[in-house]
């Protein structure tokens, strides 16, 4: 028993391995088309993602207060559960059941889908995201250029709410995320870019495995500062959270929303976050790499430790200017990120 | 409403009112505790609204934590200063657009009363009142954080005693 | 507004009581943007049209008057004591600034001489709520600027100034602590060793601040050049305080209009350069340090005395007028007090700077980014109340 | 520096039968509607008085007139001077110094709105601070409005 606890925290490849094949033997020996049972461990997994998402997002939310609070030197909440852990949670079932208007003047199909879309995009890069060894629900061949291009597709969803609301500040919002997210795609992609270099692949385990044990952050710390920085501003938060920036637009492309539409959104933001997280550590970090603990543990950690430099530095600054924002991304980032990659790539060849 | 009344067909249900009661616990735990603001400074009391949200009153204690500046997701809409007549529709337009259940507060004697304007002044309103209805009344001029806090867990507190079966406290 | 008006451009005048804007020969290009009166920039209710040529601001017109009181009418119904409560309220953070000029109109009204420990307690009162009242600013402003740390951080600073002031006057925002002739209480025992203690941490946490919000590489970034208007143009448009001194002009009423002790403190009036939005921001921040310096020499020269002179139980000043001003936090803050030699006032016009700050906003913003209009009225420094009266 | 009675000497140089007194700190000037801007100009560019302080207006129903007040200030010399202007109550009418002091605009239109004083030329002639469904201007002593509820009295 304790043997199987071990490997189910540890080689959890190895049974995950073993059940699928167990299982796989007994769908055969039945006759049945094993393509099913392929669509029914899938759904295994999109359902145990579904619920680390929610936990996860219940968590990093009051992460946030909390961590915000201190540096504000404040509690933050405090009433609701121990250490107020229970805040997300209250505010989730208020939200849940609240009025849901959508404005008249709404274009309504498109308002509903918009916040599903976000969602979505959100929810399918948990795909090949590696919480441990094994631990993942496609190792694909292509997972970092599919993360590259799922993680573009929110823009949709937000430009969607943006222009349905039918409301100036919702379309300026959406707007100016198309334009941000755009263009902090370029120096992300290119970072990313050295890191494959570096890896000699485009699959996520391959590159956890390719680590060296202190990860590619020594390798690459201007690498990991810009991903930092334009994954940071992919997700719409501070300093570059024009698109919702409460000072100027109101709220953005989320002014007309209320409710669980809101919810949905906010859901999506905050899971982003951590999948910010996540990804950073997974490339840069070594991953679920780690002595003595076991992978998942190690992946969380680090996972939190980015987040928690992504919540410091948003509590920090002041928001930049939409101008300002596009100078950053095509004047500083861009430049450094091929100077970046010129020199991983010469190194790699020389070395 | 007829007998299709889906609360009294679960009330008729054998355990229905059980039902219904933890339904009412877990729903009025979850409005009480999560009452975001509409950030909605008028005057004076706006200033102790926001000392109330800062660090030596830190409402975000009791889940007061999120101003929202669209009313589309704020629970209570603290008015916190004078109301005159060339606000009043801006005032009522907020609160239509606030979605169901929503709570009002008047701070301070001017949202109450028109405080120290009543007499002699030709574009006052009397209270809030006159506009939309008002859950929970705070006085002073202006109240301190203190009496701002305590007014909001009164509201909370009324929340606390809604149930499903019954209107909430502000049909309007 | 934000949200869901029938038409998103303007508020139909039925519903707002305001004259719809006159139709402008509006090409494809214009936009026109409407911000308030319920907007998180407007600190308050102000409401502004704006038309944009894209991103450019072309023009802008200020909607005012969302908490017009008709204070002025009511001073007309009340004796000269029962109009001091209603100053504090005209600009609740600098009440005691108010309550300053006002006093001073009356007391130069009935030939008033006040002792000299009621001038040190009042520029001492002044001068607390001067950074009181810039703690208010930088807080507020650096929420417009997106970094809501530094609202906390000078709200820390500013409940101390407030526990101060309402030790000594029984309220923390509207004080209501000066009367003719002097003030209501006397200072508590406790108050100069603690206002010791705050001068010497302030010191610090105002330098803090200004590594936090006001030397910030965005920040900067965002305020230089931006929102830039000319010394003539400044004086031209009736700014006062730190908005004309920030365009490099040395007007301070303290100084050019000498009033209670000022003439005999040393201090020094910060001024910009450029007149942008840096500039307002930065002279604030060292208005803070000299205000701390002029504190420290107030409290140094305390003299004994009374906290009161000797005023008559009923105010009826000769038929006359007077203007008395200070410097506010804002600027001029002035009280046009006409007498008719009866217990009320004839008329009472108050001269608020906010009002001639803020009339300057099409000519600051005109040509500006859009994306500037936040930070250009935050740098104002505006108080709504103080704006319509 | 120029003290008050330069100025006024200089005021009398210029425009010959001008009718000024000493108050206050300031020296106060009574012109004629038609003279207001040739003074305000005067003052202006001749005497560095740059910066009005503000404008307002005195109703004198007792005179069947209003009195509109302008305060300006010298930053060169720092002296005030209070130019005033007496209208008819009925039909006041004086030329907009908006152009002359830019800050005049606004002061203009709240005072147009609270007094029923025209300002001719005004660039922008809407009300200020009012909403648009109230009659009658505020601060006329005789202004009367069913939301204006007096302050009974205490003896």
């Amino acid at each position: 028993m304790g043997r199987f606890l071990y490997d189910l925290f540890y080689n959890s490849d190895l049974v995950l391995n073993g059940w699928s094949a167990a299982a796989h033997q007994s769908w055969a020996a039945r006759g049945w088309p094993p393509v099913i049972l392929d669509g029914l461990l899938q759904l295994a997994w999109a359902v145990a993602a579904a619920v680390f998402l929610a936990l996860n997002a219940l968590f990093i939310i009051w992460f946030e207060r909390k961590v915000a609070a201190r540096m504000q030197i404040r509690r933050g909440p405090n009433r609701v559960g121990p250490w107020g852990i229970l805040q997300t949670l209250a505010d989730t079932g208020k939200l849940l059941i609240k009025e849901d208007i959508i404005p008249d003047a709404a274009d309504k199909a498109v308002f509903r889908a918009a916040p599903l879309l976000v969602l979505a995009s959100t929810f399918m890069l948990f795909v090949v995201l590696p919480f441990g060894k094994g631990l993942v629900a496609a190792d694909l061949n292509v997972g970092l250029v599919y993360f590259l291009a799922i993680s573009g597709l929110s823009v949709i969803g937000i430009l969607a709410g943006g222009w349905a609301s039918n409301n100036k500040y919702s379309l300026m919002g959406g707007m100016r995320s198309a334009a941000q997210i755009v263009s902090y795609e370029v120096p992300a992609v290119l970072t990313v870019l050295s890191v494959a270099l570096l890896a000699g692949s485009l699959r996520l385990g391959d590159i956890v495995r390719a680590q060296p044990s202190y990860g590619y952050i020594l390798l690459q710390p201007v690498g990991f500062l810009l991903f930092l920085i334009a994954s940071n501003a992919e997700i719409n938060r501070g300093p570059f959270d024009l698109p919702e920036a409460d000072s100027e637009l109101v709220s953005g492309f989320l002014t007309e929303y209320s409710a669980m539409r809101f919810a949905i959104f906010f859901l999506a933001e905050y899971t982003n976050l951590f999948l910010a997280g996540a990804f950073a550590s997974t490339l840069f970090l070594g991953g679920w790499r780690g002595p003595l603990l076991p992978p998942v543990v190690w992946f969380l950690l680090k996972s939190y430790f980015v987040v928690f430099l992504l919540i410091w530095i948003r509590w920090t600054f002041p928001r930049l200017r939409v101008d300002h924002l596009m100078e950053l991304s095509w004047k500083v980032l861009l430049p450094l990120a091929l100077a970046n990659l010129l020199v991983t790539a010469v190194l790699v060849k020389v070395l | 409403m007829n007998g299709l009344d889906p609360h009294s067909l679960v009330l008729r249900m054998p355990g229905g009112n059980v039902l219904i009661s933890s339904l009412d616990a877990a729903i009025n735990a979850s409005r009480s505790n999560s009452l975001w603001t509409l950030t909605f400074g008028l005057a004076c009391c706006a200033i102790e609204m926001m000392a109330a949200g800062a660090s030596t009153y830190d409402w975000a204690r009791f889940g007061f934590e999120v101003p929202s500046a669209s009313p589309r997701r704020a629970d209570m809409m603290i008015v916190a200063g004078t109301v005159v007549r060339k606000m009043v529709p801006v005032i009522r337009t907020l609160y239509q657009q606030m979605p169901d259940p929503k709570y009002v507060v008047a701070m301070g004697g001017c949202a109450i009363s028109g405080g120290p304007y009543v007499y002699d002044s030709y574009t006052i309103v009397r209270g809030v009142e006159e506009i939309v209805p008002v859950d929970v009344h705070i006085p002073g001029c202006p109240p301190r954080p203190e009496a701002l806090l305590h007014g909001l867990m009164i509201l909370q507190e009324r929340i606390r005693g809604q149930s499903v079966k019954a209107a909430p406290v502000n049909q309007a | 507004m934000n949200v869901t008006f029938g038409d998103r451009d303007e508020m139909s005048p039925s519903v707002t009581g305001i004259t719809p804007l006159p139709a402008a020969q509006s090409t494809s290009d214009e936009f026109l943007l409407n911000v308030g009166p319920q907007h998180p920039a407007t600190h308050g209710v102000l409401r502004v049209v704006v038309t944009m040529d894209g991103e450019v601001v072309k023009d802008i017109v200020p909607h005012i008057g969302y908490v017009h009181r008709g204070l002025e009418k009511l001073f007309e119904n009340r004796t000269y004591e029962q109009i001091i409560p209603f100053t504090d309220r005209t600009d609740y953070l600098s009440a005691i600034a108010n309550n300053f000029a006002y006093v001073m109109g009356v007391e130069r009204l009935l030939g008033l001489e006040v002792p000299k420990k009621v001038e040190y307690m009042r520029v001492l009162m002044a001068e607390l709520n001067r950074i009181a009242s810039h703690l208010l600013w930088l807080a507020a402003y650096g929420l417009d600027m997106g970094a809501f740390t530094p609202f906390l951080y000078a709200f820390r600073d500013r409940e101390e100034i407030g526990a101060m002031i309402e030790e000594a006057s029984g309220g923390r925002l509207t004080t209501n602590y000066f009367r003719v002739g002097g003030f209501v209480h006397e200072l508590p025992k406790e108050f100069f060793p603690r206002l010791r203690k705050f001068i010497a941490r302030f010191g610090k946490a105002v330098n803090e601040l200004d590594t936090l919000l006001v030397e910030n590489a965005i920040f900067v970034a965002r305020t230089r050049g931006v929102g830039v208007i000319g010394r003539e143009r400044a004086v031209s448009y009736g700014m006062t305080g730190p908005c004309l001194r920030a365009s490099n002009a040395a007007f301070d009423v303290r100084r050019d209009m000498p009033y209670s002790i000022y003439p005999s403190l040393d201090f020094e009036i910060p001024v910009g350069r450029n007149g942008d939005t840096w500039d307002r921001s930065w002279v604030r921040i060292e208005e803070m340090r000299q205000s701390l310096a002029i504190l420290r020499q107030a409290m140094d020269g305390f003299p004994e005395g009374d906290h009161r002179t000797r005023a008559p139980r009923n105010i009826e000043p000769p038929a006359g007028e007077v203007y008395s001003a200070v410097e506010g936090p804002r600027g001029e803050i002035g009280f046009y007090i006409v007498s008719d030699g009866t217990r009320k006032p004839y008329r009472v016009k108050m001269r608020k700077p906010s009002f001639s700050n803020f009339s300057a906003l099409p000519e600051i913003l005109r040509g500006n980014k859009i994306a500037d209009l936040v930070a250009v009225m935050g740098s104002l420094d505006l108080v709504v109340p103080e704006i319509d009266r | 520096m120029r003290s008050a009675e330069e100025i006024r000497d200089a005021l009398r140089g210029r425009f010959p039968g001008i009718e000024t007194r000493p108050v206050d700190p300031a020296l106060s000037v009574t012109v004629q509607p038609d003279a207001l801007r040739e003074h305000l100009v005067f003052l202006r560019d001749e005497l560095a008085f740059d910066f009005l302080v503000f404008m307002t207006a005195l109703d004198r129903p007792a005179d069947g007139a209003v009195e509109l007040v302008y305060r300006l200030f010298s930053r060169e010399s720092r002296t005030s001077v209070v130019v005033r202007v007496r209208l008819p109550r009925d039909g006041a009418r004086v030329p907009t110094v908006s152009d002359i002091y830019r800050t005049a605009e606004w002061h203009e239109r709240e005072t147009a709105e609270l007094f029923g004083v025209e300002f001719a030329g005004h660039p922008d002639p809407r009300r200020l601070l009012l909403p648009d469904d109230l009659e009658g201007y505020p601060l006329r002593k005789d202004f009367m409005h069913p939301n204006l509820v007096r302050l009974p009295e205490v003896t």
